[in-house]
Parts: structure tokens; C-alpha cells; sequence
């Protein structure tokens, strides 16, 4: 019976989507800067064409503050049409609990398996061998954004990787110049996540953070990582360390540091500068280390819903975010990577090119950290890395015992 | 209306307590099996106190209780500091403002709303305001060196045994007019003709204050004290507006854990809400029954 | 020299004049009673009087000494307020020595003061309690008792016995009374119960609209009200008041069909007045069965109010409602065509137009 | 001493002050000086209001701007975006209106009769009453989210207004008693004895003489509860639902958007606009505090 329902409304929207009756569907998100919002634009623009009607229920201020309200909205009986959700651990719960919509019909239909890579962002949406949520994104945070006016003026070589970095530190600080800006919080988290990766290998970060191999997060090849970050933290002393990512960003823009550690979504502050990269400013993917990329990135879920033309409304926008269309208008505004390979991303700007290059080889791709891990260890680590930054008094060891704790304790 | 009031109170605080000995995560959970299916005993608060942000007091064991603050960190000792310095310096000073305001001056109205006006933002802006103007890099550091002050210095807000204090400046800016407020409608609760009887015995106003309308006031003060209280021991937007929980977890507060907590491990969120709990109600109820049980026989 | 003396006394706050070039004298151990309804300035003035407010024109002389600019506690009054304005959480021994030690007077000396003002106002048991353990009468007491240790010249009471139920306030009267022939102070005395005005004064001042219409002895008040509020202000139930027009070169008062023949009337030169007003107190009216030209008014019994020892009884005469007392005994019955005698001798006559006796 | 000198010195009329004595001249000092130290954040966020953002960017947060603009304010009024609308916080307005403005009234009306009785008719459990009102003025309110959606839930109310009703009065509860048990109780209780007397009833003794003896405890209470339910987000967000949004919420998106640069001065400009409701009830409510309204009128 059940079967029956959604089969007929999967009929209703896939095959005759202009006479599907127009449904409003009610859709949270925590996208609401302003070129956050020209993105959510192209899909509402064309799941509107469909005939429905996209409402938009925005709440910025990410997972955090959007997770319980959007717990509450469907415990109490009156959930949203779908929700942008952080894929992984983080939905499993709702989806244990039955509260999710099982889109695996339209997913094998469309055949996402084989048109959405990497292959880890559709893993993470599925669960016991079920589809439950539409990867629409990838976004990386392994980038390290230089500004290359800072050397030139001062006569010096552009670092082409961290390491370089680090060893202009000295001269830059020298000269006045803080050579890595940081902001406080979840950034200095990225840093040190960074750092794991460009110092121990993919191989190991991803050993630790989803095997949990112990002897690895208790190993020598972290011990480097902690002495990485301890060193770093000379270079970013806690009163330099501003409260958000942007102004971090801001001081690399302005000159006043030389480098900062952010995701993808950095270079729209840089575009909103006016700088140019490769002229103004370089985007080093794994920090000009090894080019490598994590894959986080967005998804949405579709809370179940009693209403069956809301169900096939459902099904209509799942299948519409994953359009080649809409993947190509979605991407460009948000500053992503899209989620399918075939499609034309000619108008995308030099860091983008370079992050599509490397989604290419799959090797050098992994799951971000909260496919592999689930919140709550994931802030008990952020906790702990921003206690290291800010305590110079805590020691290495100390740092990576602590470390290891909080990855043994996690649960698998 | 009284008794949902009561009700939800009461059923809200019972889940809460519950439920902390469940592994309750994401979702909440609600019925005795899923109780009984999810019960971990003491773990979330052997977690709790295992966690530094929460509570460290490496040498409290060879230290007295005097030294508390200063050995121990984490939250916990944080809204501690946070609270007694808040409260001390908020009501004073609300007092002394009332009092001034109550001198029959001109443009009350303009002063009560200028004290008043930081009641009224929304503090995820006028903490980042705050987080500014105390910034070593943005703030009145950096304009008093530029005007050529080289040695002014003011950098709490990135120091990890000054932060709490910075936050607390901006705590006594944002609470200090409603105190103000509620001293003034105390004031002016007070009968005038116990103005004019110290007048006439010749009382100087500042003794009247003191040894008069300070305790005819009580009623009114015990209520300031318990919204001041509780208001700091609930201290949640300030934080993470100014400095959220940094440099490090230097200055993060306990309903901050429980915030964070909530939407990813809310076993913790609810262990860390019954420590608060408990903890209150050990300060509060002795209180209660010595303040108003005399009140009622009378 | 004048206990008390208020000289072109004005009050303005901001436009709005509250007293108006107020003159006052008051004698040596004197009793003086304000009396007026809400909003005449009685309160205002007292309070001018006690330092409390700063008066906008005049002088006021406390003892000869002029006080206009000095603070309240320099002024040598004592003052006893409506709501008590004890001080809460102070014993009555602290309430009564508060003020003297803040004088810094000898401790013996303020024990002695303690002492006599207990002594006199039988407060003694309560001297360590508190203010929320005392009755009413017991809480008004102290506050005299406040102003009594201060050893002052001259006492101030702002509506003492208002905030009292009718019984305490009836005794309490009595106790006022006696301390006044005790201590002989000059007392000032604000109500607005004419009760308590008439039984206390030596002398009542009524007050309207910021001026003082009248001050005279109580009896003076009462049988030669100075104009028509007075007249209808003071006496319960109010004076009956008969619009018509005085004739014969004022030998005679004269409305509807009925002349009154004002040989005999206490007062100034009445002459001929198209419109002028005759005041008849109710008690010195009396029903009559035979009609006597010009000293009867012909009327109809309506109804009667006994009230114990007397009853007063409402009639209609030419019209207009009046009311007489008559002992119980003489209680008419309602319907009964009767006569009132007119008393001229204690009558009072008003100008219609200028409201001033005549 | 001469005539003349005794003419001079006999003191007549109003006192003659100075133009401004020691002690007033402390009491401004120290008003103003306070004054300034509140008013410092507010002159940042209107003169970053009033700046570019790349005036923003690069200059000192002190210095006024050189070229004032009120493009942050029209767009943070008329077209800052929040998610797919680009409609500034305008759009929550009314809504804001709806939810505070019922809910002030039910909250304060609840919360002055409980404080009323448990001030002045104690009943058998109301020390046990009040002992857990306080307590709860204690919790942090977030862990009673989900519990509350279960109770709305059942009570067949979620997702509409009177859900942000209930659970603002619910929350606004404690304080609220506190305040008014409290203020009730400082009220000298001769008046509650006397009415009693002259036989006024439960309600009588309410309106007739608490009421009018309280206007100032009541502006202090509609400013606390004016304050909390017009700035909150979480509760209207959660429990009024998507079609009672208030403007909270689009502040809330503006100001918090994660991922997108910041725009401080529409953020700034958006804040003083949302708090504009609350503080011009703040200056309104002024004349309510003026000393003895009730108890001062009614004596000659």
C-alpha cells in the first residue's frame, strides 16, 4: 500500500511533472548571505517551474541553530516539505526514527550512482542500503589563500605551500606583517583538520577519523600534527586571532596578514574585493602540499510527510536539485563544485577549476569530517584544538592524548 | 493557567533530570522504554566532569576554597566569576543611578532610555560591537596608540585570565539600566511622606537612603537580585557574541555547553542542566523557606 | 509675637497658582484646624509651613524668626503624617530617637525625651517592637510621639486620623485634645472632616481653591459662615439654602408665596436685594402646627431619618426640599401639612451674586 | 545689625539658588559620564551604519564616517536577503506585532494576579508554588524546547500563535511573579487590611487599589517582557510557525549568515531598526515612573 502511494506519486512527478497539481513546499535552509541567496534563487526558479511553488524557510546561523528547530518542527507534527540538513551521523537519528522520506526509488530511476560523484557524498545520504537525502554541492576546506601583493612588495617569493609559508614567517613579522590570520571558534578547527591531513596523509586522517585506529591518533605521525599546530599558534598569538572567519579573511585582503586557512567559500569574499586570483592572490588547494579536497557539501532531506501531494512534491524538487541546469546556476552563485561531472562549468573562476581538477582524481578526494564522525565529537575536538591555540602552557602531548580520548570514546 | 505553568515546569524539569541518565543524542526521547532501552547510569556526568571545558581544578585538592577562581577553570568557575562580579557591580551601580535619577532632574527620560537602550538590542550585534571595541586589533587599544598613547593596553578580551572580566564589562552594560529601572519604580514606591518625616527630623538624604529606604526597598531588591542571578547564571548570548567561549575555552559558560550540546549530544545538555539545577536549588530553597516561610505565618 | 505667622504667601507650580498671597497669623499655643475639600491647599501649605516645599512669594516666621529659607528640621515643628511614615524596620524606640541622634544629642538626653514622650502617649510596652506589629492607632500614636521628642514649639498634623476606622479615630480625637491642654503647644492641624475640625479648633481656617475663605472660632464658623461655601461646607447635614429676593428695605425675605420677617437677623445692613439667599441650619428650624406670618414656611412631611438621639426629617416647601432635626419624639407622619418656625436670630444671609454674608 | 542689612538678608519668596550647586553638578557628572559609557557602542553601530563596507573594512571603528550613506539602512529595512526574499526585515513586522503584543498582555496579567496571590491570599501550597517558579527561573530554557513542543503538540496548538503565547507566558512566569509578588508585598499592607474591611473581594482589592498603586512596577514589567518576547527568535521561530515568522528571524539570517561575508553595516542598521519597537516603549513608558501617581493625588 505504502509501496503503492509513492510509486504513484513518483509517477505523478517524474513522468507528468506540468500536470502535477502545485504544491507549496515549504523548504529550510541556513543559506542567507547575499550570494547564498542569488543560488537558493535557482532553485526555487526552477522547482517553481515544475508547476510547484518553493517556499522559502531560511534560518541562518548553520546546523546549530537550525538543527533543533527543525527537530521540533517535525516532532510536532508539522514538518517542513525539506530541509538542508548536515549529511551523515547527524540525520541518522531522524532516519532510524522513521521521520525521513525514502527517495531510493527516484534515486536509482535517475541513476545517481553512477551521474553524482564522488561516490562518498551519495554513501553518506544512504543508509542500510536506503537513499534518503539529494547531494547538491561539494565544498572543500583544505585552501590556503596568499596574498601576493604582501611579497612582492616586500621583495619576497610567493609561498606555493605551507611549508614555504612557515619559513617566511620570521621575515614577515619582521616586517610588521602577521604571516597566518585566524579567526576563533570552528576556524582554528579547520586549521588544525588541515594540518592533520597536509601532515599525516589522507590515509592516516581518514584511518583515525573513521576506522579509529589508535595507534595512529596515538602515534608519531600525529605527534607531528600536534607539533605543526603548536607551531602555528607563534604565528597567530591569541590577541591577533579575530572572532570571525571573514575578518580573518579581511586581514589577508587588506595586506595585514599574508595568509589565511579557509574553505572554498573564501573566495567570495576575495571576488567582493576585486581581486583576481593568480594576479592579486593564490588559492593553494591542500595547502599546496598535495593536492587534495574533502568533500563536504550540502544535502537535503525530506521529512515525511502525510500529505500524499506533498510526498510527490518531494520526489519533483529531489529530482530538480540534481538537474544539469540548475547544478551548473546553483554552483556558479554559491561558489561550489557540482555534484555531477557532465556538465559545463566554463564560467567558473581559477580556484574553482582547480578544486573540479582534483575532484577528478578520486584518490585525492575524502569524506569531510562529520561524514566519518558525529557532532558531538567533532566539537569536543574543536574544543580542544582551540584550547591548544589559545594555551600556550598545553603541551603536545597533552594535546594529542586528549586527541586520542575523544576519538576512542567516540562511538562508531 | 497557574498549574500548566506548573505542569510544564515541573514535567520539563523531571524529562530534563531523566532523561540525563539516558544516551539520549539527537533526538529527543520520551517514553519510559526508551528509558529503560537508553539508560547509561552515571556517564554523562562522569563525562561532564571529566571534560575541562565544563569544570578543571587540577590543584584544588591542596588548595583551599579561597583560591577557587584562581585554580579552577571551565565554565562552571567561570559563571561564577561572571555572576558575582555582575551582580555586585550592576546593582550598585543601578543603585546609584536610581538614586541620581530620582534627584528630580532634568531630562529623566533622556538618561533612563540612554541607560536603558542596551536592553533593547539584540545582542548577537551589540556583542560583536563589544567584541570591537575591546579588540586589541580594532578597539580602543589600537585608536589610543594611533593618537600616540604607546603603552595603553587593553587586551582582555584575548588574554585567557582577563576575558571573563571584559565579558563582564559588557554584561554590566547591557543589564545595569534594567536595575536601574526597577530601582527607580522601588523608589517611587516608597511612601513620600517617609521623605518628609526624615526630612523633618533632620535625616541627611544619603542616611535615609541607607539606613531607611535601602531596607523598606527588600521586596524590591531580593527581586533584582534573583533576576540579576538569574540572568547571569543563564549568561548565553554575551559569550558567544563577544568572544564565543575564546581565546581557547577560556571563557566559555555553562549554558553555552548546554546549548551546543543540545543539538549534538543532548544527554550532556541535559546532565549539565541538572548539575545547574541542583546547584541552585541547594542555594535557593533555604532561602526561600527562611525569606517567605516567616512571611506567611505572620 | 505670633506663635506662627504666614505673610503674602503665593505657590505656583509652573502656571498653575496653588496658594494665592495666603496671610495667617497664629497665636501662642493655639489650635488651628485647615479645613477644606481635596485640592484647596491645606496639605500645600502645611507643607510650606514644615519646609517642604518652597513657596514662591512671602515669609513665614516660626517664633519670630523667620524661616522662609530654612530647612525642615531647623524650623522647630514637629510633624505627624496621614500614613504614620514610621520607619519600617526601626523599633518605636528607633523611630523616636532617630532624629536625635542624628542631632547628636547626649544619649541621656534622648532617653529622657524617649522616656516622657512614652510616658505621655502610654506607648511604653511597645517601645521594642516594630511598626508592622502595631495596630493603627498604636502606629499614630508613635508618630506623635516622633514629633513630641523633638521638644519643638510647634506641632504639624497632615490628616493624622484619616487612615483610622471611625471608632480609633473618635478616640484618638479625644487624646489629641488632651494633649494639646496638656502640652499647650501651637498645634496645625490639616483635615477634611469638619468633626474633627469643630471638636479640636480654637480656630478654623477653610480653605478653597488656595485662599483662606474664613478663620474663626468653630461656633463663629458654624453660626456666621463668612460666605455661601463656608455655609454649605461646614454642618452635616449641610444648611438649607432658599433663593429669593429681601424687600421692604430689608425687613423682610421674601420667595414664593411666602415672606419671612428678618427683624431680629445678626448681620450687616441687609437693604432691598433682587437676589439674595437665606441659610437655615436644620436644627434651628421647628415644626409647628399653626402657621405664624412671617416667622412660618408652610410644608408637606416627606419623609424622616431617625438617628437615635434626634431624627431628621425632610420636607417640601414651595418646592424645594428642606430638612429639619427634631427630637425623636416629634417625629411627624409623612403626608402631614405642617409649619417651620424660623429662627432669624440664627439665620445667615447671602448675597446671591456675591456669595458674602450679609 | 542696620536696617538696611536685615532688609537685605530677610529671607523672602523661593530661596535663591545658584545657577547650579555642587551636588547637582555631581549628579550630572555622573549621569553624563555614565551616559557616555553606554552610548559608546551605540555611536559605533550608527556611525558603521552609516559608512560604506569598504569604509567598514579599512577604517577605525571611531572615527565618523566621511561620506554618510543610508544605503545600509534601506537595505536592511527594504532588501537585505534572508534566504530567497530579499525583502529586508520589514516582512516580520507585523507578525512581531502579533505575537508581542498578546502575549505581553496575557504574560503580565497571569503573572501580576499569581504574584497578587501568593502576596496577599497565601493558599495551602504556595510557598511549594513559588519555591519551583523560581527554581525554573533558573533552567536554561533550551532543554524545555522539546517538551514543550510535545505538550503544544498535544494540546493540538503547535505551529500556531497561541503556542508563542502559552510558552512566552510560561517563561516570562517566574521573573514575572517575582516581580509583582514582591513589589505587592513591599505595598504597605494597612491598604489590603482596610479594603478588606470596607469589604472588597479578591478582584476588588486587585483593580481598585493594587493596580493603581503599581503602574510604575507595571512599566518595568512590560519593559522586560516587551524586551524578551519582541527580541526573541528561537521560541517564535519553533512554535509560531512558518507563517507567524517575526522579524527576529530575518534579523536573526542577516545577521547570522554563516557561510557569506558579513555585512556590519546593514547588520547595525537592521539591529537599531528591530530594537526601535522596544525602545521607543522605553521612552514612552517614562511618565509612568514619575513618583506618586496614585498614592500622592489624592490629599488638598
Amino acid at each position: 500500500m505504502k509501496n503503492w502511494k509513492l510509486a504513484a506519486a513518483l509517477c505523478a512527478s517524474v513522468a507528468l511533472p506540468s500536470v502535477a497539481m502545485a504544491t507549496d513546499l515549504e523548504v529550510t535552509h541556513w543559506w542567507t548571505s547575499g550570494g547564498e541567496s542569488a543560488a537558493v534563487a535557482e532553485f526555487a526558479k526552477a522547482f517553481d517551474a515544475t508547476g510547484n511553488h518553493w517556499v522559502d524557510g531560511a534560518i541562518a546561523g548553520s546546523s546549530d541553530t537550525a538543527r533543533p528547530i527543525i527537530i521540533s518542527r517535525i516532532m510536532g507534527g508539522n514538518p517542513m516539505g525539506a530541509t538542508q540538513l548536515n549529511p551523515g551521523k547527524d540525520a541518522d537519528e531522524l532516519i532510524k526514527a522513521g521521520l525521513m522520506q525514502d527517495i531510493t526509488d527516484l534515486a536509482t530511476k535517475e541513476d545517481w550512482a553512477h551521474i553524482l560523484r564522488p561516490a562518498s557524498q551519495l554513501a553518506s545520504c544512504t543508509v542500510d542500503g536506503k537513499v534518503y537525502c539529494v547531494p547538491v554541492n561539494l565544498h572543500s576546506g583544505q585552501w590556503m589563500w596568499v596574498n601576493r601583493k604582501v611579497f612582492e612588495d616586500n621583495g619576497m617569493a610567493v609561498p606555493t605551500n605551507y611549508n614555504e609559508l612557515i619559513a617566511a614567517a620570521p621575515a614577515l613579522q619582521a616586517k610588521g606583517i602577521q604571516p597566518l590570520s585566524l579567526a576563533q571558534g570552528w576556524a582554528i578547527g579547520l586549521l588544525a583538520g588541515d594540518l592533520m591531513v597536509a601532515v599525516a596523509g589522507v590515509d592516516n586522517y581518514v584511518k583515525v577519523y573513521k576506522d579509529r585506529d589508535m595507534t595512529i591518533a596515538k602515534g608519531p605521525e600525529f605527534t607531528k600534527v600536534f607539533e605543526a599546530i603548536a607551531a602555528a599558534r607563534q604565528f597567530a598569538p591569541a590577541d591577533k586571532i579575530v572572532p570571525q572567519w571573514n575578518e580573518a579573511v579581511s586581514l589577508v585582503i587588506q595586506g595585514k596578514a599574508a595568509a589565511n586557512i579557509m574553505g572554498d567559500w573564501a573566495g567570495g569574499e576575495f571576488a567582493v574585493a576585486g581581486l583576481v586570483a593568480g594576479k592579486d592572490f593564490d588559492c593553494l588547494p591542500g595547502l599546496g602540499l598535495t593536492p587534495v579536497l574533502d568533500t563536504g557539501g550540502d544535502v537535503f532531506y525530506f521529512p515525511k510527510n502525510a500529505d500524499p501531494a506533498i510526498t510527490a512534491a518531494q520526489l519533483t524538487l529531489a529530482s530538480t536539485l540534481v538537474t544539469k541546469d540548475v547544478q551548473v546556476a546553483f554552483n556558479l552563485k554559491k561558489g561550489s563544485l557540482p555534484m555531477r561531472a557532465d556538465v559545463d562549468l566554463s564560467k567558473a573562476n581559477d580556484c574553482m577549476k582547480k578544486g573540479l581538477e582534483i575532484l577528478d582524481h578520486s584518490t585525492a578526494v575524502f569524506p569531510s569530517g562529520s561524514q566519518m564522525i558525529d557532532r558531538d565529537s567533532l566539537n569536543q575536538i574543536n574544543d580542544l584544538l582551540n584550547e591548544f591555540f589559545a594555551n600556550t602552557d598545553m603541551s603536545v602531548a597533552d594535546a594529542q592524548a586528549k586527541f586520542a580520548a575523544i576519538i576512542e570514546a567516540a562511538p562508531k | 493557567m497557574m498549574l500548566i505553568v506548573l505542569g510544564v515546569f515541573v514535567c520539563g524539569t523531571i524529562w530534563t533530570v531523566l532523561f540525563s541518565f539516558t544516551n539520549i543524542k539527537i533526538l529527543p526521547i520520551f517514553t519510559p522504554k526508551e528509558w529503560i532501552d537508553g539508560f547509561v547510569g552515571l556517564a554523562n556526568y562522569r563525562r561532564l566532569f571529566n571534560t575541562d571545558r565544563w569544570m578543571s581544578c587540577p590543584a584544588i585538592t591542596h588548595i583551599g576554597m579561597a583560591d577557587w577562581r584562581f585554580t579552577c577553570t571551565g565554565a562552571l568557575p567561570n559563571m561564577v566569576t561572571y555572576a558575582v562580579l555582575s551582580i555586585a557591580i550592576a546593582v550598585s551601580l543601578g543603585f546609584l543611578l536610581a538614586v541620581l535619577m530620582d534627584q528630580k532632574i532634568r531630562a529623566e527620560g533622556v538618561f533612563r532610555t540612554i541607560y536603558l537602550y542596551p536592553f533593547a538590542l539584540s545582542f548577537v550585534v551589540t556583542g560583536h560591537v563589544w567584541a570591537w571595541i575591546m579588540s586589541p586589533e580594532y578597539g580602543l587599544q589600537a585608536s589610543m596608540r594611533q593618537l600616540g598613547w604607546d603603552s595603553f593596553s587593553f587586551g582582555w578580551i584575548a588574554d585567557r585570565k582577563m576575558v571573563m572580566y571584559a565579558i563582564v564589562i559588557a554584561g554590566i552594560w547591557q543589564g545595569t539600566g534594567f536595575v536601574m529601572a526597577l530601582m527607580l519604580a522601588g523608589l517611587r514606591g516608597i511612601d513620600e511622606d517617609i521623605w518628609k518625616a526624615s526630612k523633618v527630623d533632620g535625616i541627611p538624604a544619603w542616611r535615609t537612603y541607607i539606613q531607611i529606604v535601602i531596607p523598606m526597598m527588600k521586596p524590591v531588591l531580593v527581586t533584582i537580585f534573583v533576576i540579576v542571578t538569574s540572568g547571569a547564571v543563564r549568561i548565553y548570548d554575551l559569550v558567544v557574541a563577544i568572544t564565543d567561549g575564546g581565546p581557547g575555552i577560556s571563557s566559555d559558560v555553562p549554558s553555552r555547553y548546554i546549548y551546543q550540546n543540545f543539538s549534538a549530544n543532548l544527554g550532556q545538555s541535559l546532565s549539565a542542566s541538572t548539575v545547574m539545577l541542583v546547584a541552585m536549588a541547594i542555594v535557593l530553597i533555604p532561602w526561600i523557606r527562611m525569606e517567605f516561610g516567616k512571611k506567611s505565618q505572620a | 509675637m505670633h506663635s506662627v505667622s504666614v505673610q503674602n504667601l503665593s505657590l505656583k507650580f509652573g502656571a498653575a497658582e496653588v496658594l494665592k498671597n495666603l496671610n495667617l497669623d497664629v497665636e501662642e499655643g493655639e489650635f488651628i484646624v485647615l479645613l477644606g475639600p481635596s485640592g484647596c491647599g491645606k496639605s500645600t501649605l502645611l507643607n510650606c509651613l514644615a519646609g517642604l516645599l518652597e513657596l514662591s512669594e512671602g515669609q513665614i516666621h516660626i517664633k519670630g524668626k523667620n524661616v522662609t529659607w530654612a530647612e525642615p528640621s531647623e524650623r522647630g515643628i514637629g510633624m505627624v503624617f496621614q500614613s504614620y511614615a514610621l520607619y519600617p524596620q526601626m523599633t518605636v524606640r528607633g523611630n523616636l530617637s532617630f532624629g536625635l541622634k542624628i542631632a547628636k544629642l547626649p544619649k541621656e538626653e534622648i532617653e529622657k525625651r524617649v522616656q516622657r514622650a512614652s510616658e505621655i502617649l502610654q506607648i511604653g510596652p511597645l517601645l521594642d517592637r516594630k511598626p508592622g506589629a502595631l495596630s493603627g492607632g498604636q502606629r499614630q500614636r508613635v508618630a506623635i510621639g516622633r514629633a513630641l521628642v523633638r521638644d519643638v514649639d510647634v506641632f504639624l498634623f497632615d490628616e493624622p486620623l484619616s487612615n483610622l476606622d471611625a471608632k480609633l479615630r473618635s478616640e484618638l480625637r479625644v487624646e489629641l485634645k488632651r494633649l494639646h491642654n496638656r502640652l499647650k503647644n501651637t498645634m496645625i492641624y490639616v483635615t477634611h472632616d469638619q468633626i474633627e475640625a469643630l471638636t479640636l479648633a480654637d480656630r478654623i481656617a477653610i480653605m478653597r481653591g488656595g485662599i483662606i475663605q474664613q478663620l474663626d472660632a468653630p461656633q463663629t464658623i458654624y453660626n456666621r459662615p463668612s460666605n455661601l461655601f463656608v455655609a454649605g461646607f461646614i454642618g452635616s447635614p449641610a444648611m438649607n439654602f432658599i433663593k429669593g429676593t429681601t424687600v421692604g428695605g430689608g425687613k423682610a425675605f421674601k420667595f414664593g408665596d411666602v415672606t419671612l420677617n428678618l427683624v431680629g437677623y445678626e448681620g450687616g445692613a441687609i437693604m432691598d436685594r433682587p437676589k439674595a439667599i437665606i441659610g437655615l441650619r436644620p436644627e434651628h428650624l421647628a415644626i409647628v402646627d399653626e402657621a405664624v406670618p412671617g416667622l412660618t414656611i408652610p410644608a408637606v412631611v416627606e419623609i424622616d431619618e431617625p438617628m437615635g438621639a434626634d431624627s431628621l426629617v425632610w420636607l417640601e416647601a414651595e418646592g424645594k426640599q428642606i430638612s429639619v432635626r427634631v427630637p425623636v419624639e416629634h417625629r411627624p407622619v409623612a403626608g402631614t401639612k405642617v409649619h417651620l418656625k424660623v429662627d432669624i436670630a440664627k439665620s445667615s444671609l447671602f448675597d446671591e451674586t456675591s456669595e458674602l454674608r450679609i | 545689625m542696620t536696617n538696611a542689612a536685615s532688609f537685605a538678608t530677610t529671607p523672602s519668596g523661593a530661596k535663591p539658588k545658584p545657577f547650579i550647586t555642587w551636588e547637582r553638578f555631581v549628579v550630572y557628572a555622573v549621569l553624563i559620564v555614565c551616559a557616555l559609557f553606554f552610548l559608546l557602542p551605540l555611536y559605533i553601530m550608527i556611525m558603521t551604519s552609516f559608512k560604506s563596507m569598504a569604509e567598514v573594512q579599512s577604517g577605525n571603528i571611531f572615527v565618523p564616517t566621511l561620506h554618510p550613506t543610508f544605503d545600509a539602512w534601506s537595505k536592511a529595512w527594504d532588501s537585505a536577503c534572508t534566504g530567497l526574499y530579499c525583502e529586508g526585515i520589514k516582512v516580520g513586522f507585523w507578525n512581531s506585532v502579533k505575537i508581542t503584543v498578546p502575549s505581553t498582555i496575557v504574560s503580565i496579567a497571569v503573572a501580576s494576579v499569581t504574584g497578587y496571590s501568593l502576596a496577599n491570599w497565601p493558599f495551602k501550597f504556595s510557598e511549594v508554588f513559588f519555591t519551583i517558579l523560581l527554581l525554573g527561573s533558573f533552567i536554561p530554557y533550551v532543554v524545555m524546547i522539546y517538551p514543550l513542543v510535545i505538550i503544544t503538540r498535544e494540546l493540538g496548538i503547535f505551529s500556531t500563535l497561541w503556542a508563542v503565547i502559552l510558552v512566552h507566558t510560561i517563561f516570562g512566569l517566574p521573573i514575572q511573579t517575582l516581580l509583582f509578588r514582591n513589589y505587592f508585598a513591599s505595598l504597605p499592607q494597612e491598604l489590603f487590611k482596610a479594603a478588606r474591611v470596607d469589604g472588597a473581594g479578591y478582584w476588588g482589592i486587585f483593580f481598585r487599589i493594587f493596580v493603581p498603586m503599581s503602574v510604575p512596577i507595571f512599566t518595568v514589567s512590560v519593559i522586560l517582557q516587551v524586551t524578551g518576547i519582541w527580541n526573541d527568535f528561537l521560541f517564535g521561530v519553533i512554535y509560531a510557525g512558518p507563517t507567524n515568522y517575526p522579524m527576529t528571524v530575518q534579523l536573526n539570517n542577516i545577521v547570522n549568515s554563516s557561510m557569506g561575508g558579513k555585512a556590519y553595516n546593514v547588520d547595525m542598521a537592521a539591529t537599531i531598526l528591530t530594537g526601535i519597537v522596544p525602545l521607543t516603549i522605553y521612552f514612552v513608558s517614562g511618565k509612568y515612573f514619575v513618583r506618586g501617581i496614585a498614592a500622592g493625588a489624592v490629599k488638598g
